[in-house]
């Protein structure tokens, strides 16, 4: 019996995304693929949205998926992220004391 | 008004004599007028009535009560037309009449 | 001698059904065409409509209504008129063309089905009537659109729109197919007549002609101030359906109009919130979005349907938070993706403009207007590169509209919130929790794709921005841009400018 | 979209729907193409919505997947090209005529006049037909909702209202008749006279048959090419000619005026099913088979009236004559449409 793979053996798979960028009026498509990190799909949201609607911050982007905040060097397959899954992408912006 | 009821007239050259015999035709009820520039709002409560008769004194005696509906783009409450006159009604009232007519 | 008094020989003419016995009565009317249900059958003998109209007469007034109309036409189609009309204004009548015309026609099939299978006789005659009055709507619309073709290649959209798959269009053909032309009769008298008629095309037909008379436009607002005229009569059709089935079957009454009610709701934040809040010069505005609505809607309508004994729709809340938000996410979102448009959307978010906006609306600059002013920058950096999408907007599953609904948290902030939903071992999304509810309440849409979904699957090739325009339909010379960048963007030359896209620069 | 899109205004004179047309589009074309975007090309479904929903199931069932097949129906062209304006400056002006003729009449007293067999002749065979022409108008409308064509369902739109006119004028002799004379049954024994008189029987089923006739062509061609010319040549004209005869002008007049209805609808049908034939041959055994199944039916729903109208008429007129008028009056209306030789002139002409 062959063993078997994990989903970090497979080729990247397309996971189309509906995303919302932090303040943005809209949600969005955004395509990423299983073997994206949480700082390249955060990037990948921002892409639309950061400097052309939402004014850009010099913070960390960090993503948010069924309100859990995600590292961002996990990938979107062990996130466990599934196509059509919704996302937040928000800054991570320090709490001020 | 708590029931406001009649007809949104659109504007043109007759609404002022359409409102003056509106107004001729229910002396008892107190005639609201809403000027909205391109329509005209003519409401009072519950129920309102225009006919012919008072129309065509307006509006000259061929003016056909058909041919109120050309001026009409809306109205509030039920509109009960007959060859003499238009009525306007509120469901309630009409609802309640309606109940007596059967009972 | 005179003729006979209508009211002496009508009766005859709405008395014309008999007991079937060559087919059964339920071969006749079947029951998905028609839609009975929990209401007895003989229950519809008493349906009787009180805005009485003979076939005389009907001809002879509308004969009258057209000569008018026409008159103005011509008297109008000699003057400059349409050259000096604001180019917002323009798009406000591309959009009502190519939105409304077609829409018109399917009305047609809803009357022309309803006097067919309408449950009494006197029904559907009164939709015999209908189905005229809608032909004439089609036809007057079509060709008064038709007249502006020589001048801007974006009208050709009045016909043109409603056969191509834009996302505007998608979007308004499940709505109209939903509750025109596919459902029972009972439904469709309470959705169309009742609930559109009396209720949402007023706004567009009456209050937006205010707006037209206030902008020059003489012969359109003459245009749909006449087909509003038709649509107070066959709209009575409406009335004593309601009645009847609001005997015998409350809870499905209640549900038909609460469902048609937020339909149109939604699709009138689409189109007629930005003609009215933006498109319309500013000095011409009579009223906004939501006052109109309020006049028309939110007074005279509910207080309709509490006399009838239903109750507000179970979403109302939602629904009126949604007044101060939904029309203005339509807006940008027109605004940015306006290549997929046949008008030419205007932002309308100079500083004038947006002290009214700020007025009308008190949380409109802190919900839109940060969002506006990073555009204002773009622009103003010669960044129009960044103010063009690259990706679609997620479309609801139910009314297939952008979702861009921002709602308040109880901290304060805004946010654009999920509202999705587990069905069949899928994930749909939708703009609002009202959608999500209708959704999961008839499952209508279930199978049916969006434009995301469409897309998706590879039905859009190539899968690019021009795979995309392509299977909207939309061509060089039509596609929307903004029709005039320095008028909204001059008030804000020269300010402090961070945080804005680089994309011009890299 | 990362570009601003270029705009090269390319004038255009009419709808792109159209084409590259070197002949400008008439009003009646310009107002009447392409309205229905149930019928859009490239559509999954007729409807928006779940592809396997009943709305749209019946639409492929019924229109999309009907027997009756072209390769363009928006070829198709009404012969009197009417719009929704031309409709009703023409019948605002029939309805004048109508108007005319009746104030005349009323003023005259001619229904006081009418002999006792005149009477009996409208109460049998007169105004019943309000019933038989509300279900004709049902059938039109379904042939408009469901026509391939707005080209069609236009023409169907106006032909739907025509038969409202109809029943409104019958309806309005009814009062008249019933005021005249109130012991003559008239305006209270129609109804029992179309449910359950035996001259009535065969064109009540004809109609009911035809109302559940689901598939769009046939519907079509039961009403428009079958029915509805057999029963107007009883109904109108024979009906007509007897009034004449006996010195009942106003009947006469009436159902002269309202056969302008009928030759208006003969016209466009005829029209249409030549275009049939004309874009797909094949049609020709579709038509056939309906063509003959709706005549049995009309042939014995015009004999039914036929023994009425003998009745009445103390035997003035055969029931066989009757009916072989009305068959001939058919026939006349699909003179050589299903004759292959025709071909090339309907060809030609569609």
């Amino acid at each position: 019996m062959t063993q078997e793979l994990g989903a970090q053996d497979l080729a990247p798979q397309l996971v189309p995304l509906n995303a919302i960028f932090a303040t943005d009026f809209v949600q969005i498509l955004v395509p990423v693929t299983t073997a994206n990190t949480m700082q390249e799909v955060a990037a990948a949201v921002a892409h639309h949205v950061e400097g052309r609607r939402v004014r850009a911050q010099p913070f960390e982007k960090v993503v948010i998926h069924n309100g859990k905040r995600l590292p961002a060097d996990m990938t979107v397959a062990a996130a466990g992220i599934k196509p059509l899954d919704h996302i937040a992408v928000e800054y991570d912006i320090p709490e001020q004391s | 008004m708590k029931n406001p009821v009649g007809p949104v007239l659109s504007m043109c050259d007759e609404v002022e004599q359409v409102i003056a015999a509106i107004e001729d035709d229910n002396p008892g009820t107190d005639i609201e007028v809403i000027d909205r520039g391109a329509y005209v709002r003519v409401q009072g409560e519950n129920e309102i009535t225009v006919t012919q008769q008072t129309l065509r004194r307006y509006l000259g005696a061929d003016f056909e009560i058909r041919s109120f509906e050309t001026m009409m783009t809306a109205f509030n409450g039920r509109a009960i037309t007959t060859s003499d006159a238009i009525t306007w009604q509120s469901v309630g009232l009409r609802k309640a009449e309606k109940k007596a007519a059967t009972s | 001698m005179a003729l006979l008094k209508r009211e002496e020989w009508q009766g005859f003419v709405r008395d014309v059904d008999w007991s079937y016995s060559y087919v059964d009565d339920s071969a006749v009317f079947p029951e998905w065409h028609c839609g009975t249900g929990k209401v007895p059958r003989e229950a519809w003998s008493a349906w009787e409509e009180d805005y009485k109209v003979s076939y005389p007469e009907y001809v002879a007034t509308q004969r009258e209504k057209e000569a008018s109309a026409y008159a103005v036409k011509s008297a109008l189609q000699r003057s400059t008129t349409f050259d000096h009309l604001d180019e917002g204004w323009k798009s406000a009548t591309k959009m009502h063309f190519g939105g409304v015309a077609l829409v018109e026609y399917a009305a047609v099939l809803a009357e022309l089905k309803m006097a067919r299978f309408g449950l009494n006789g006197a029904w559907r005659n009164m939709a015999t009537f209908g189905q005229l009055d809608e032909l004439r709507h089609a036809q007057i619309t079509t060709f008064f659109g038709h007249e502006f073709i020589g001048k801007d290649a974006q009208y050709d959209w009045t016909q043109k729109a409603f056969h191509t798959n834009d996302w505007v269009l998608i979007s308004l053909r499940n709505l109209f197919d939903g509750m025109m032309i596919a459902p029972n009769v009972v439904d469709l008298a309470i959705e169309l007549p009742l609930t559109f008629e009396t209720g949402f095309t007023n706004l567009q037909f009456v209050a937006l002609a205010s707006d037209a008379l206030e902008s020059g436009d003489v012969n359109f607002a003459n245009m749909i101030s006449s087909i509003q005229t038709d649509e107070a009569r066959h709209s009575q059709q409406g009335g004593p359906t309601l009645e009847i089935l609001v005997e015998h079957d409350p809870v499905r009454a209640q549900w038909v109009i609460d469902k048609a009610f937020w339909g149109s709701a939604r699709a009138f934040a689409a189109l007629t919130g930005p003609a009215m809040d933006y498109y319309t010069p500013l000095e011409h505005r009579k009223q906004s979005y939501r006052e109109f609505m309020e006049e028309w809607i939110i007074d005279q309508f509910v207080h309709t349907i509490e006399e009838y004994g239903l109750k507000k729709p179970w979403y109302w809340d939602e629904f009126m938070r949604g007044l101060d938000i939904w029309h203005h996410g339509l807006q940008m979102g027109l605004w940015y993706w306006r290549p997929t448009l046949w008008w030419r959307p205007k932002a309308g978010v100079s500083k004038d403009e947006r002290a009214w906006l700020a007025e009308k609306y008190p949380n409109w600059e802190k919900v839109f207007g940060d969002k506006w002013d990073v555009l204002i920058d773009n622009v103003n950096a010669n960044n129009l590169e960044a103010t063009l999408p690259e990706t679609l907007p997620w479309l609801c599953s139910t009314c297939h509209l952008p979702a861009c609904n921002a709602t308040q948290s109880r901290d304060g902030t805004w946010r654009v919130r999920d509202w999705s939903l587990q069905y069949d071992g899928r994930t749909y999304h939708f703009c609002t929790n009202g959608c999500r509810q209708i959704f999961w309440k008839d499952r209508d849409n279930v199978n049916h794709q969006t434009l995301i979904d469409r897309f998706l699957a590879g039905q859009i090739q190539p899968m690019d921005v021009g795979g995309i325009l392509g299977y909207m339909g939309l061509t060089p010379d039509v596609m929307g841009d903004d029709p005039d960048y320095e008028a909204w963007t001059k008030d804000y030359v020269g300010r402090p400018v961070e945080g804005i896209s680089l994309a011009a620069q890299s | 979209m990362t570009e601003t899109p270029a705009r090269k205004p390319r004038p255009r004179r009419t709808f792109s729907a159209f084409g590259d047309v070197r002949k400008m589009p008439s009003e009646y074309e310009i107002m009447t193409h392409a309205q229905n975007w149930t019928l859009r090309e490239n559509r999954t479904s007729a409807f928006e919505q779940n592809p396997s929903s009943a709305p749209n199931l019946w639409f492929l069932t019924y229109r999309d997947n009907s027997p009756l097949q072209a390769q363009d129906w928006d070829a198709y062209r009404d012969p009197d090209s009417l719009t929704y304006r031309a409709y009703v400056n023409l019948q605002s002006e029939a309805e004048a005529k109508v108007a005319g003729v009746l104030e005349t009449h009323a003023e005259a007293g001619s229904d006081a006049q009418l002999p006792a067999g005149s009477v009996a002749l409208l109460g049998h065979l007169f105004t019943p037909t309000r019933y038989l022409c509300h279900g004709f108008q049902q059938v039109e409308a379904y042939i408009g909702y469901m026509a391939p064509s707005s080209y069609i369902t236009n023409a169907a739109a106006f032909c739907t209202a025509d038969f409202l006119r109809r029943v409104t004028n019958v309806a309005y002799r009814t009062r008249e008749l019933q005021v005249a004379w109130p012991d003559s049954g008239i305006g209270s024994a129609e109804r029992s006279l179309w449910e359950t008189h035996d001259g009535w029987q065969p064109a009540r089923k004809a109609v009911e048959y035809a109302l559940v006739s689901y598939d769009w062509g046939e519907a079509f061609t039961a009403l428009n090419l079958v029915l509805a010319p057999t029963l107007d040549d009883v109904l109108l004209t024979q009906l007509g000619q007897v009034a004449k005869g006996n010195g009942d002008d106003l009947s006469w007049l009436l159902t002269s005026l309202l056969a302008a209805d009928s030759r208006r609808r003969d016209r466009w049908s005829r029209q249409l099913a030549e275009l049939t034939i004309a874009q797909r041959p094949d049609n020709r055994a579709v038509l056939d088979k309906w063509i003959g199944r709706w005549s049995q039916l009309a042939d014995d729903a015009a004999h039914g009236l036929g023994q009425l109208l003998a009745s009445l008429t103390e035997g003035a007129v055969r029931a066989d004559d009757v009916a072989a008028h009305a068959r001939a009056a058919r026939e006349r209306h699909l003179a050589s449409l299903l004759d292959p030789a025709s071909d090339e002139t309907t060809a030609a002409t569609g």
